[in-house]
This record gives structure tokens, C-alpha cells and sequence, in this order.
């Protein structure tokens, strides 16, 4: 059953150093106030889980808390690379990043095996990539019905996940709509699931194209409004595209990019 | 398809980090210029749009079209906006149909779900819609494209004794250019673009050859045209290489042949492509500002 | 692109001698109208797949229509056997019925597989039970990253999937909702399908829990208000617990049965 | 789970049509006489009261319940109205915390999707839910059970000459029965119901002893309880096979032995279970009758 927390204090308790940790929305609802916080608590050597690093992913492998990423499409969507990712791939600032690279159709079926608690999940893909030499977690099956060789990538199952949504109850039921992404089977994938709302409200009145998680999956909610601020959380706050155009040039540059992130991480609340 | 969008900046940041030719940057003055000289003195268009503008045209008879951002996303709403009203647009972030009165800066942006018909899971658009194969045309971008379509969009040899270039990745191009019924490419046109060897594969668009994709269980017919700033390429049905059929108004094909890294081919009839209409870039304008010119 | 047209015409054009059909519907929505329609022109020789075959296919086994049955659970929900079923499974009248059984779990994954268009799906199920012994559709695979084997079962694509939804706009899109069982599935993993409808509209207003079918997913759409009688729509009409056990004794007699469908099918509009 | 309910019919349609001996109608006789003489003068209930209040019990201390229509759906919802108000039912049709205010005839009364916490599909429901071992305890009935708590609902062995008789199937419960954390039955006992050998293993319970449910990797420590109007019995630790270890207020013990087709071990000490308190009656009558006695 869900605690309704403080930020901090959930961070404090679900997230720990060496954690696989799933911080998904897909361009919507990213859970950007969560990773801010543990950039403040110190929290390091994660295996960093998502589909799109994103600029969230960016500030976090600057900081030096990943050792490794699991990952389908790391860009700064509509703007560029993702400079603080680049320079720790391309030259291990500040420290290496091992890499498991897959496209998204496998990344989104391997929380689908995560959810379902499958060890594996199929799907007809990667054919005549080189990407299944890169990664030891993508192999191939064969289909016993018609023979067809067929993609079979290893379930995802984070020890926590982190999303951020619309809305919770007071019990911790746990409401968001819009584009829904790959959150709920990334929170069911995991161990662990950390929500951070844009508002709690007594009760939950359903909304077209809703995705609700029951309370009882759910460990720690945390009301943090804005809290997928540059990202967005359809009905309560808008896209900062001009966020994701000034974060390019911030993170071109190591140094710029420490002040910025000691000016509006570590030093804000 | 982020993929696509960030082609453009990688193929920016690679020139920036290595010694490669500017190619786009001379074929984009060129043409430039040549619109400007041959069009109607009225109309002026830039090489992005005569691009986005052909790379609309290209859909003229499809019915769905999983978009990528940036180029692509710009020629499918365009097709919605001037020849194909009823184009049915997918986006991987899980809309089905959707109509958005401006361009999306992102995937993500919240007007996509908004005015869709349907708004789904990401693994759902994978699985029950791109996979199963009910989608028309994929649309791509790429940072490295070779003779045979194939792309790359993950990483760049930068040479000997220097560590791989980082490109965005995969995204959903493997699975799109697999899974589509035909695939369409739109990427500026340079040396740096069009490469003789690709350093990784990504996504396969026809392998090294015909038969390739029947043998690797690929069911859609793959790229059929790679719509560039300089002209358009398609894949000749005897050797499945891209062959130059079609160059845009003013563009030379010395031009084309000096700007592709690899020995190409010209058809033997190479036809200049319609300049664009001054409904069309009415209409792609007010994309981009936000507007809508639809009743 | 969806066609809306008169449900004789739907059924004469897309239901043929011999197909496969789905006529889905988890205890909600079921397609009694279509069905009916189906005896009503004679159409014969059907292999007809459904996940709980229930009073719907009861009707169709007992006239004849079925050689063939794919299903998981074979009931009157709440009231007790389905006698017609009984009858042809153990007495082959009025022909006999070849059965292709499933669980549940391995009956809505078939239809998962069906609609990714993948020749198999893969679940834990049907451990230590007999019933892989009497089906050719369950096989096993072994997970290629922990060498855990697993139940596969094969897709099922039916030529024509038959659904009763809520309502459709004049385009062909269409909208149910409540609980939409295993619906979607069955359509995306059909060749046609055919969808009747309680109500057009001009405009589908997004609803909480609804799923849309795009238009240019579904073959027709039939205007045919309380199609899904005894069954029920969600928001239309409610269900006839009375005709589900007024179903036994009608059903428990050949003739009694016969002459029920000769009053309310054959003679019935 | 519409497995459990047709359990019931069942059984009486094959008693109708096959020679078996009617130990469910004596053992009911039986035990409404018995209630009578020693209950409460004032309180009285029937052998399937009894049998819920006693499945309903057995619920204690459980967060979330995967739910099969008829006696188990009674079963959960008068523990929801009395000792586990928490309980949080899931059915298979694809609702999550259904709330009904009256017993359901089917699992698709539209009640369970109005009231619940949330909706998903079916195959979500199996897939994320189920199979990903979420749901504390799956509650079944049964139409032929062994001693070690294995379930037949798929056919009947007629004898020779006969074909078999066809039971609905298995539905939900082969994969309930391997995925919950624990597993209750409920069923009414008679030699037709407990036999000496399964003529078809729909559903394992305990297989064939100590050990076989890992070796088989289910994940669940499976039945922990087969609740019945004589009594409940529970699986020895060691053997894994079904021990009567309580009995109903009247039941006796040889009756017990008696409605069951192999020799039934007896626990040292046999308890009695305690009889229905007005309150439990008064809220699972209020529930059949389709009225709702919460504040």
C-alpha cells in the first residue's frame, strides 16, 4: 500500500547506490524533480533504465551517477545530441558508461516480460541489424509451430521505478493520461515504485485514456507539482520547448553544465 | 521517430568533431540560389522545403504513415494538409490519427494525443500496429545511408586511435523499416550522409541486395525513395541500389554525383522534380508558425 | 475504411462456408444479433473460436453451424452446463464437434500472438496440467537467457473476428467500453472484421476505459441496437440474467431448442 | 473464475446421467438438520451458508483475492463486508477492486467494471497481474478433486463404451492455481466431488506430493484449504496430502469420511469451526438479495 511521502524521504528509501532504477515517460511525465533529488542525495553507480535518456538521463550521467544504460534512442528530442551522454560514451567524462543498446520495439517488450514477470519476450525484430552483436540481451528463439526464428529480448525488472503522474488519491491510487507511454509496465516490472503527482485529490474521477495503478503497487507517492518540469503533465502544465532548445548549449560544456546543475539542482531545494 | 529529427544535428556535431566535407552546406547555397533563379519571382522556397515538400508528395496514395520528428513528421502533416486530407498519422508515442495544427517540436508534444483518434501504450504501437504490419509507409530519417538503403544511426568510426562518434541509436527505425509496407527516407544530401560503407547497421533498408530482405523475414517492400535536398533516389528493381531518377529544379546531377560518397548511378531519364506550389509552402509555413490555413 | 451497412448484407459478404470466426466478447458485449444472422443464412462448416463459448455459440453448435470449436471455457455463466455443447461433444449431435482447448491465459495470448502477428506467444501456463496432450496448439520454448522452459502457444488469426461495441461514428471508428475483455485482440488478429453497433453517432466523445478501433482497422459496421441481447451493453442496455437461466431448460431439449430458434431466430427478422 | 460455479452444476448433471451415489444431498439434509438443533435457537443457515462463512473466513489477513464466480465470489465479498473491508477483489473479465453491492450472477455484471478501482483486458489481466504472481490468493471451486488437491473441470470418464462427459473447461484456474500466492477451494463434498483418481488433471493443486510443485515452477505454495459444507481440510506438511482437520458444528466424522472417495486421513485433533454469527448471515443474505447492510 502507498505512503504518501515527502520526495526526500522516499528517494532516501527506495533508491539505493547500485540500484537498476527505470525512470520512464515517454516525452510526457518524465520525473525529472525525482532525478534532481538523487543528484542531491548522492546516490551513484545506478544501471539507468529508459527508453529515451532524454535530457533527464543527460543531467544525471553528467553528474556521474550511472555506471551503465540501458537504452533505445538517447537525443534531445526535436534538438540534438545529448552532449553529457556523448562525452561519457565518447570519453568517459566523468567517468565510463557501459551501454546495452537495443531499438524501442525491444526495449518496450522487454518491461513488457518485466511486467509479466516473463524471463523473455518475442517479438519479429533486430533483423539484419548489427545491433544483436553489442548486446547480451538480445538472442533469438525459435518458433515451435511454424519454425520462423524469431527476436527474444531479456525482461527488464528494475529494483525501482520512478514515474511521475497526473494524479493519486489519498490511499496512493495513482491516475495519468495523455500519452501513457511505457509506465505501467515499467512500474510493474520493478520492485520497487516511486510516484511523484502533480496533485493528490480525495478521490480519482476517471478520464478517458487513463491508466490507473492500484495502490497496493505502488511504495511511496510524492506531491511534487511541476515535477516533470521541462517535460509536461497534460492538463496541468505545458511542454518548456525552450528548455530542451537552452539545455544544448548548456551541456556542450562540462563547466557550464556543472554551474547550472549546482545553481538549479544542488543548491535549490 | 526521434531517430530522424537528430540525423541532422549528429551529422552537424560529427562534421564539427571531424574532418569531413560540407557537402549539405554547399548543395543547400546552390540550391538556394537556383530556386531563387529559376522559380516564379513570386515564389521562393529554401532546400528544406523543396525537400519537405517532395517528401510529401511521396505519400500521394497511402493511407497510414508511422511519422518520425523533424523532416518526416514535417512532409507527413504537410500530405494531410495539401494532397492526402485523410492521411491517418502514427506516431510511436502511441497516437493513432492524430492532427496537429502545427509541428510538434517532439513526439511528446501534447497535441498529438490530443487530437488522435486513439492513444495507446507504447509497447501496444509496437506490437499490435507497427509489427503486425497495418501501416502503409514508414517514414525515416538517418544520419548514414549506403547504396542499398541501409542506415545507420548509432555510431560513427572517427578514425584510428579515437573512440567511436555516439550517435542517437536505433529508436524504432529497425522495426519501422521492417514492418511497414514501404519505407520513404528524407535527409539532406551530402558525402558525410551518403556513405560508401556504413561504419554499423542499424536498420536494414535492402541489405546487400535483391532477395535479402525475403531472407532475412522482412515483410515489407522496403525504401522506396530517398527524398534529398538535391533530388530523389530510388532503388533500381534489378540491384536494389538507390539510382538518381529525379533531380529537384536547378540542381545539376554533376551536383548529386559530387555530393554521394559512393560511385552512383543515374537513371536514364532523370526527370526534374514540380517546383513547389505556392499553396504548398503556404501551407508548410503555416506548419511551422503554428497557423492553420485550413478552413 | 469502414463500411456501414445492414448486418444481412455485413454477414453475406464477410462470413463464409468453412472460415474461421471469433466472436468475441468476455461476458459483455457478445455478438447474439450477428450469430443469429450467421444461422439465419445457412452459413456452415465454421471453425469458431471464443474464449468462454457461452449461450452464443450454444445456439450456433446446436444448429449445426460449427465442425469445429477453439475455446477455453465452455459454460452458461452462473447457471450451469451449455447442453448443446454437451450434446455435440458426447452424443456428435446434431454433427460432431472437434475441440481445440485451451485455459484462459493460453486462449488470450493466442490472441495477443495473433495480433502482433507473431506465430506464437509465450506464457507460464499449463504446468503439470493434461491438457497440452490434446492440443496441437501448445508447445513449449525455452528462454534463451535462463534456460527456463516456458509454455508457447500458437496465434490464432481468424478470417472474420465479430464484435458488438457501443456505438461508431459515421466513419467507421468505433468505441466500447466497460469491460472490453479480449475485443481488441480478436479484431487486430482477424483478416475481416465486423462490428455491430448500438448506436451512430456523428462525433465519438472520448470516454474513461474505452477502446477505439480505427475505422481503416474494421471491415462493417451494423447498426443494430441490443445486438448483444442476453448479453449487454454498457450504458444501453442491461443484462437478461433471466434468459441465461430460462437458457437451461430451453437448451436441454433438442426440440425445445429447435423450435426456440425456429420462433426467435430463423422466423425473427 | 466461471470455472468454479458450473462446478456445481456440473456435478449435478453428471449425477443426473451417470450412476454415481448422492453424498451431497445426504451430507445437506444432514447438516441443515443439524444447524437447526444446534445453533442459536434464533439463527439458522443453510450447508452453502455455512460453507461461505467459512470460505469467507479463510480469507483473513489477505490484501488482494483472484475471485471465480458463484461459491468463491460469495465466499470474497461477504469477507469484504465483514472481517477484510481492505480486500481487494480481482476478476478475470478485467476489474481491479470491484466494489459489487450484490453478488454477481456473472463475472461480467456490469456492476464489477462500474465499481472497480480499475479496468484492463484480459490478456493484461492474465499476463501483468496474474501470472506476474501480484494476487495473494486465487479462490476456486472444483468439479472433481484428489488428495492432493488437484482439480478436474475438463471431462468425465463414463465408463466403457460411454464417451466421456464434457465439464466447461478449464478457464482461468490452471494458471490461478500456479500463480497466487496461496490457493483456497470451495466445493460441496460427496464421493462425486473427492475421488480416488482424477479422470483428467485440469489444474494442478499438490501433484502428485512433497516437492512436485517446484519441480514443476509453480510459483505459489498452492491449495492451502478445501472448505466444503462438511468441514475443511488442509494439506499435511509433509505429505501434501488433503487432511480433515475441521469439521461444521453437527458434522460428524465418519460423515466425512463417508463423502469422501479415498480414505481420508483425520487430523489428531479435529476441530469444530465455529457457527455463523447473525452478523456474517444478516450481510451475506443482504448480498444475495441484493441489498447492501454496510453504513
Amino acid at each position: 500500500m502507498a505512503d504518501i511521502r515527502s520526495l526526500r524521504d522516499a528517494v532516501a528509501e527506495l533508491v539505493h547506490d547500485g540500484d537498476t532504477v527505470a525512470m520512464e515517460g515517454f516525452t510526457h511525465l518524465i520525473p525529472f524533480a525525482a532525478a534532481h533529488e538523487i543528484i542531491r542525495q548522492g546516490i551513484t553507480d545506478l544501471t539507468l533504465v529508459r527508453m529515451t535518456p532524454d535530457v533527464i538521463y543527460d543531467q544525471l550521467i553528467g553528474m556521474g551517477v550511472a555506471r551503465r544504460l540501458v537504452f533505445s534512442w538517447g537525443g534531445n528530442p526535436g534538438v540534438g545530441s545529448l552532449h553529457r551522454f556523448r562525452d561519457a560514451v565518447e570519453n568517459g567524462w566523468p567517468r565510463p558508461l557501459e551501454l546495452d543498446e537495443h531499438s524501442h520495439a525491444g526495449m518496450a517488450n522487454r518491461y513488457v516480460a518485466g511486467a509479466s514477470r516473463l524471463p523473455f519476450a518475442v517479438l519479429r525484430g533486430y533483423r539484419g541489424s548489427d545491433l544483436p552483436e553489442r548486446s547480451s540481451t538480445i538472442a533469438t528463439v525459435t518458433c515451435p509451430f511454424t519454425g520462423e526464428e524469431l527476436a527474444a529480448v531479456a525482461a527488464v525488472n528494475p529494483d525501482v521505478t520512478v514515474i511521475h503522474a497526473q494524479r493519486a488519491d489519498r490511499r496512493g491510487n495513482v491516475q495519468l493520461w495523455g500519452l501513457v507511454g511505457v509506465q505501467k509496465e515499467a512500474a510493474l516490472a520493478a520492485d520497487r515504485v516511486l510516484v511523484t503527482v502533480e496533485e493528490i485529490v480525495d478521490e480519482l474521477e476517471p478520464r478517458p485514456d487513463a491508466v490507473v495503478l492500484p495502490s497496493w503497487t505502488v511504495h511511496a507517492v510524492a506531491h511534487v507539482p511541476n515535477g516533470a518540469h521541462p517535460s509536461y503533465a497534460a492538463g496541468y502544465t505545458v511542454r518548456d520547448n525552450d528548455f530542451y532548445q537552452a539545455w544544448d548549449p548548456i551541456s556542450r560544456d562540462r563547466e557550464t553544465f556543472l554551474a547550472w546543475i549546482r545553481e538549479h539542482v544542488l543548491e535549490a531545494p | 521517430m526521434t531517430v530522424n529529427n537528430t540525423a541532422t544535428d549528429t551529422a552537424t556535431d560529427t562534421a564539427t568533431d571531424t574532418a569531413t566535407d560540407t557537402a549539405t552546406d554547399t548543395a543547400t547555397d546552390t540550391a538556394t540560389d537556383t530556386a531563387t533563379d529559376t522559380g516564379s519571382p513570386a515564389v521562393t522556397w529554401t532546400p528544406d522545403e523543396l525537400m519537405t515538400v517532395n517528401a510529401a508528395r511521396a505519400l500521394s496514395g497511402s493511407r497510414t504513415c508511422f511519422v518520425g520528428i523533424g523532416l518526416p513528421s514535417a512532409a507527413a502533416n504537410l500530405a494531410r494538409r495539401t494532397s492526402e486530407p485523410d492521411l491517418v498519422l502514427i506516431y510511436e508515442s502511441g497516437t493513432l490519427g492524430s492532427k496537429p495544427s502545427r509541428l510538434p517540436l517532439s513526439i511528446g508534444d501534447g497535441e498529438l494525443a490530443a487530437t488522435a483518434d486513439a492513444v495507446v501504450s507504447v509497447p501496444e504501437i509496437f506490437n499490435y500496429w507497427l509489427q503486425a504490419g497495418r501501416i502503409d509507409v514508414g517514414f525515416l530519417g538517418a544520419a548514414q545511408v549506403d547504396r542499398f538503403a541501409n542506415i545507420n544511426t548509432t555510431v560513427i568510426d572517427r578514425g584510428p586511435g579515437r573512440s567511436e562518434g555516439r550517435l542517437p541509436g536505433a529508436g524504432g527505425a529497425p522495426e519501422i523499416a521492417a514492418s511497414c509496407g514501404k519505407v520513404l527516407m528524407v535527409l539532406r544530401h551530402s558525402r558525410r550522409n551518403f556513405v560508401e560503407k556504413l561504419d554499423f547497421v542499424t536498420t536494414v533498408g535492402h541489405g546487400s541486395g535483391p532477395g535479402d530482405r525475403a531472407r532475412l523475414g522482412l515483410l515489407g517492400e522496403g525504401p522506396v525513395a530517398v527524398i534529398t535536398d538535391l533530388g530523389v533516389l530510388r532503388p533500381d528493381p534489378e540491384t536494389a541500389q538507390l539510382v538518381l531518377t529525379e533531380i529537384h529544379p536547378g540542381v545539376t546531377v554533376p551536383q548529386v554525383i559530387e555530393a554521394t560518397g559512393w560511385k552512383l548511378r543515374i537513371a536514364d531519364t532523370v526527370g526534374v522534380t514540380e517546383p513547389p506550389t505556392q499553396a504548398e509552402l503556404a501551407a508548410l509555413r503555416a506548419l511551422k508558425s503554428g497557423g492553420d490555413t485550413r478552413a
